[in-house]
């Protein structure tokens, strides 16, 4: 019999610094912190899975929000590196995405992107893929104090970063 | 239906009329084409010529005036020259290359790994082969002081570049000729030609006929123009070490110099060059 | 190489002042857009084409990326260009579109008449066709003209940053873009944001997402984004750095040497390129090793 | 040149009744309130993705109408229509629409003979449309 197939979406919160002024002398490294903030407190699972919902029925109707919201759930959500994780079905894990891409607010915290990062099969394999990126980050970071590197090996959801190449390529930098 | 008429446009007329727009222009060509022997059979007859004679530099003057004699004299046009020089191109290139094989193989019998050396051998032992192996040395001043004065020349690069028009300088430089630059293939659909450096010795509509210089012995290459993008560059005056550095898209430039001076290009998508910006 | 096309520059006319806040706003975008992982991003200026266009060259172009972005460029290696849209409402009035070409690295035009349409499809030398997904679309879109016009080469865009505005703009966004799918029979289809604040960019994955819900295969939809918009890049570029795309300013071995990553190499005024002699004839001219991708 | 026919449109005949007699003679349903149930329709089940479906009117008569829609989003618009009811703010009373005919070539349509002009005009547009580039 075959299983429920479902997709896992691991996704960050980011935050753009719109109201203090970026001065063009920061380097990568303060880009980057000034994006990657701790999410306020009431910014909570519960909180996300109303705002999905809603994004669902305002854009895509009942029929898509019902096919949607048979199977979807926030796995989890840590407010401290505001990155998330979402099951939903596999036929409609594009519709879950394009909503998380159209919301602006979740509750009444405005000034936020919520950006999906990697899409899965399996909830091991996301959990990992978001340890290496964090560690990925956390290296940057402290290599990024002092010297001025590549331009986009450290952008953390360019393009090749998402397609699974990659994936070794990180893993043999960590071990 | 109009597909073909600048496959023959470009391929044929180009080849035997001044100007390829001539027949199109006063519609002597007709949609359909039809397919005649186009020029009497020559080609056959060159084909039979060629297995029975065989053809080399000494005695290419005899074998012209002997056709001209029997053929209409009066057919001075581009048709008569091109065909000889391009029997005698082909007979170069053939006997360099068979020549540069020789001499790899000898040294490789030998266990010559210097070029001095195994020049001085092939000298004494075959001279036959000598005679015609292509020498990269003999080439280089074709370059250094002919090819790069001439397009010093033809740009009026002087000391101080303030006053250099850089849009009339691409003008000029999409007309010159390229019969001796140093050229080198930066990109090319073809990975294994990336790198290749070399002065050119005849710059034909589909390629680039270039001699490199080797680590053994000197080869004649013919890299194809279709999908690969050269550079060359102009050094500003011999002693100062800054020059100005250019590349030519090879798609693009697929006619002979004498015919790119009155083709006007017109512009078109670029969707075939997508191997020029991803590495 | 992840290219947006898109990126508003505040100035809506010559006439209008730049405030330095504005610029700061931009300088926020494209570093969130860093961020997200774009590499290369044209800055967009949209202009009237019936308006009075300063005369000489120096003048047209008012982004001055060098001076105002040179150091961003610098610290995130990001690759900037300039990018002018004419909104063409009725083709009499514009004026030749070749001196202003040479001002600027990409060359758009924005149709908002019937007339103008049609001259943008049929006989405009220009990159990218771009429309206000905003608003009403200014005629029913023919198969005849839009696929003419990307046989041409010249790429059709969708902006989608009309869709995180608002909802009544998001309900013409979905359909403006439904009916230009269908009408390029989703052929050279190029994404761009259109951000005008950081909180509108969005990264690849939910764009591809969005454009696939609304009707665009999924491989032309990755496409888009990469591939498609660094041909139109390629064709601006080589618009002004070279003549006729056969000879081209520039150029070297490693990979940014080539017409479109070379952003500060080529020199744009005399569009010449002046380096150290490296190819000198006594070198061996056999073929480099072939470094790993 | 492309294989399979690349079929562009999907053509619809609807008739819109409110199951009352005396309130279907009495109201004259124009294009504006066809255009108007037919939104809200898409809008209900679909959202504002839904009410994007790019759609346009061939030709309306009172209670019938001829409706050609986007091929790839014939489903969609055929499940909305046909499991909404709408309130009777419209027309003071809940009307529900019915599919009658639903076609993909146009000279499939069943009309009756006093339709041939609009008929004949939409089919000259098409061919002239549909023929030059595949």
């Amino acid at each position: 019999m075959v299983r429920l197939k479902s997709r896992y979406i691991l996704f960050e919160i980011l935050f753009p610094p719109t109201n203090s002024n970026v001065e063009e002398t920061m380097s990568k490294v303060d880009l980057l912190l000034s994006h990657h903030r701790a999410s306020p407190a009431d910014v909570s699972i519960k909180s996300i899975v109303q705002e999905i919902r809603r994004s669902l029925s305002l854009n895509l109707g009942d029929y898509g929000s019902a096919k949607c919201s048979s199977l979807l759930q926030v796995k989890y959500f840590s407010n401290r590196t505001s990155t998330g994780i979402i099951r939903c079905h596999r036929e409609d894990c594009d519709l879950v995405i394009m909503t998380l891409m159209l919301m602006s607010k979740i509750g009444d915290v405005g000034e936020l992107i919520v950006n999906p990062v990697k899409v899965s099969g399996t909830i091991k394999k996301i959990e990992q893929f978001a340890m290496r990126r964090n560690s990925k980050i956390l290296n940057l970071i402290k290599s990024g104090q002092s010297s001025r590197f590549g331009d986009n090996d450290f952008a953390v959801n360019d393009l090749r970063n998402i397609d699974n190449t990659n994936e070794n390529e990180i893993e043999n930098e960590n071990d | 239906m109009d597909r073909t008429q600048t496959f023959v446009k470009e391929y044929l007329f180009t080849k035997c009329l001044e100007d390829a727009e001539k027949p199109i222009d006063e519609n002597r060509f007709q949609d359909t084409l039809l397919l005649l022997p186009t020029d009497g059979g020559l080609t056959s007859r060159l084909q039979r010529q060629r297995k029975k004679s065989k053809l080399n530099l000494g005695n290419l003057q005899k074998t012209s005036q002997s056709e001209a004699t029997n053929e209409e004299p009066e057919r001075r046009n581009y048709q008569r020259i091109n065909k000889n020089s391009k029997v005698a191109l082909r007979e170069y290139i053939n006997s360099c290359k068979k020549s540069t094989e020789k001499c790899l193989k000898l040294a490789h019998e030998n266990k010559i790994s210097e070029k001095a050396n195994l020049l001085h051998y092939i000298e004494e032992k075959h001279p036959t082969i000598y005679e015609s192996l292509p020498q990269y040395d003999s080439f280089v001043p074709m370059y250094k002081e002919l090819w790069v004065n001439y397009i010093r020349e033809l740009l009026n690069i002087t000391k101080n570049l303030k006053a250099f028009n850089g849009s009339s300088a691409l003008l000029k430089l999409s007309m010159a000729d390229y019969n001796g630059a140093l050229l080198r293939v930066t990109n090319s659909k073809n990975k294994t030609l990336v790198g290749i450096q070399g002065i050119v010795v005849w710059d034909s509509q589909k390629l680039f006929i270039m001699i490199v210089k080797g680590h053994l012995v000197d080869q004649i290459k013919c890299i194809p123009k279709k999908g690969t993008v050269f550079q060359f560059e102009i050094p500003i005056s011999d002693d100062c070490d800054s020059a100005l550095r250019y590349s030519i898209l090879g798609d693009r430039f697929k006619y002979r110099s004498v015919d790119r001076a009155g083709r006007k290009f017109k512009s078109r998508r670029c969707d075939d060059m997508l191997y020029y910006i991803q590495n | 190489m992840l290219v947006d096309l898109n990126v508003p520059w505040p100035q809506n006319s010559y006439a209008d002042k730049v405030t330095s806040q504005a610029i700061n706003n931009l300088t926020k975008t494209l570093t969130t857009m860093h961020i997200l992982g774009y590499t290369h991003i044209a800055i967009n200026f949209t202009v009237n084409h019936s308006e009075k266009f300063p005369k000489d060259i120096k003048m047209l172009n008012p982004i001055h990326i060098k001076e105002r972005f040179g150091v961003l460029m610098a610290n995130t290696g990001l690759k900037l260009y300039s990018r002018i849209t004419l909104i063409i409402d009725d083709p009499s009035k514009g004026q030749s579109l070749s001196k202003i070409s040479q001002a600027f690295d990409i060359v758009a035009a924005l149709p908002i008449s019937e007339k103008g349409l049609t001259l943008s499809t049929t006989n405009l030398d220009i990159d990218l066709l771009t429309f206000q997904y905003g608003s009403r679309l200014p005629t029913f879109l023919k198969h005849k003209s839009i696929c003419s016009c990307v046989n041409r080469g010249v790429k059709l865009e969708i902006v989608y940053g009309y869709a995180l505005r608002d909802v009544q703009a998001r309900r013409q966004f979905v359909s403006n873009v439904r009916s230009v799918i269908r009408s390029s029979r989703s052929r050279g289809i190029v994404i761009g944001s259109g951000a005008t604040s950081p909180l509108e960019c969005r990264n690849i994955l939910g764009v591809t997402s969005l454009i696939k819900n609304l009707g665009l295969p999924s491989d032309k939809c990755s496409k888009a984004m990469g591939e498609l918009a660094s041909l139109v890049l390629l064709n601006g570029r080589l618009r002004n750095k070279s003549h006729k795309q056969t000879i081209v300013a520039g150029g070297g071995d490693e990979g940014e040497d080539d017409v479109v990553n070379d952003v500060q190499g080529i020199d744009d005024i005399q569009t010449i390129k002046v380096v150290k002699r490296t190819m000198d004839p006594a070198q061996l001219g056999h073929a480099s090793k072939r470094h790993k991708p | 040149m492309g294989g399979k026919t690349f079929k562009e449109w999907q053509y619809f005949k609807l008739s819109i009744t409110s199951f009352d007699e005396d309130i279907d003679n009495v109201h004259v349903i124009d294009q504006m309130t066809w255009r108007q149930w037919l939104n809200n329709a898409l809008k209900r089940s679909y959202g504002i993705f839904g009410e994007g479906v790019e759609y346009s009117f061939l030709h309306v008569e009172d209670k019938l109408a001829y409706i050609r829609v986007n091929h790839a989003d014939k489903d969609t618009f055929s499940s909305s229509i046909s499991t909404y009811i709408s309130t009777d703010e419209l027309v003071g009373s809940p009307l529900t629409v019915t599919i009658l005919q639903e076609c993909s070539s146009l000279n499939l349509l069943d009309i009756t003979d006093h339709d041939r002009i609009w008929l004949k005009r939409a089919v000259s547009e098409e061919e002239e449309e549909y023929c030059k580039c595949t």
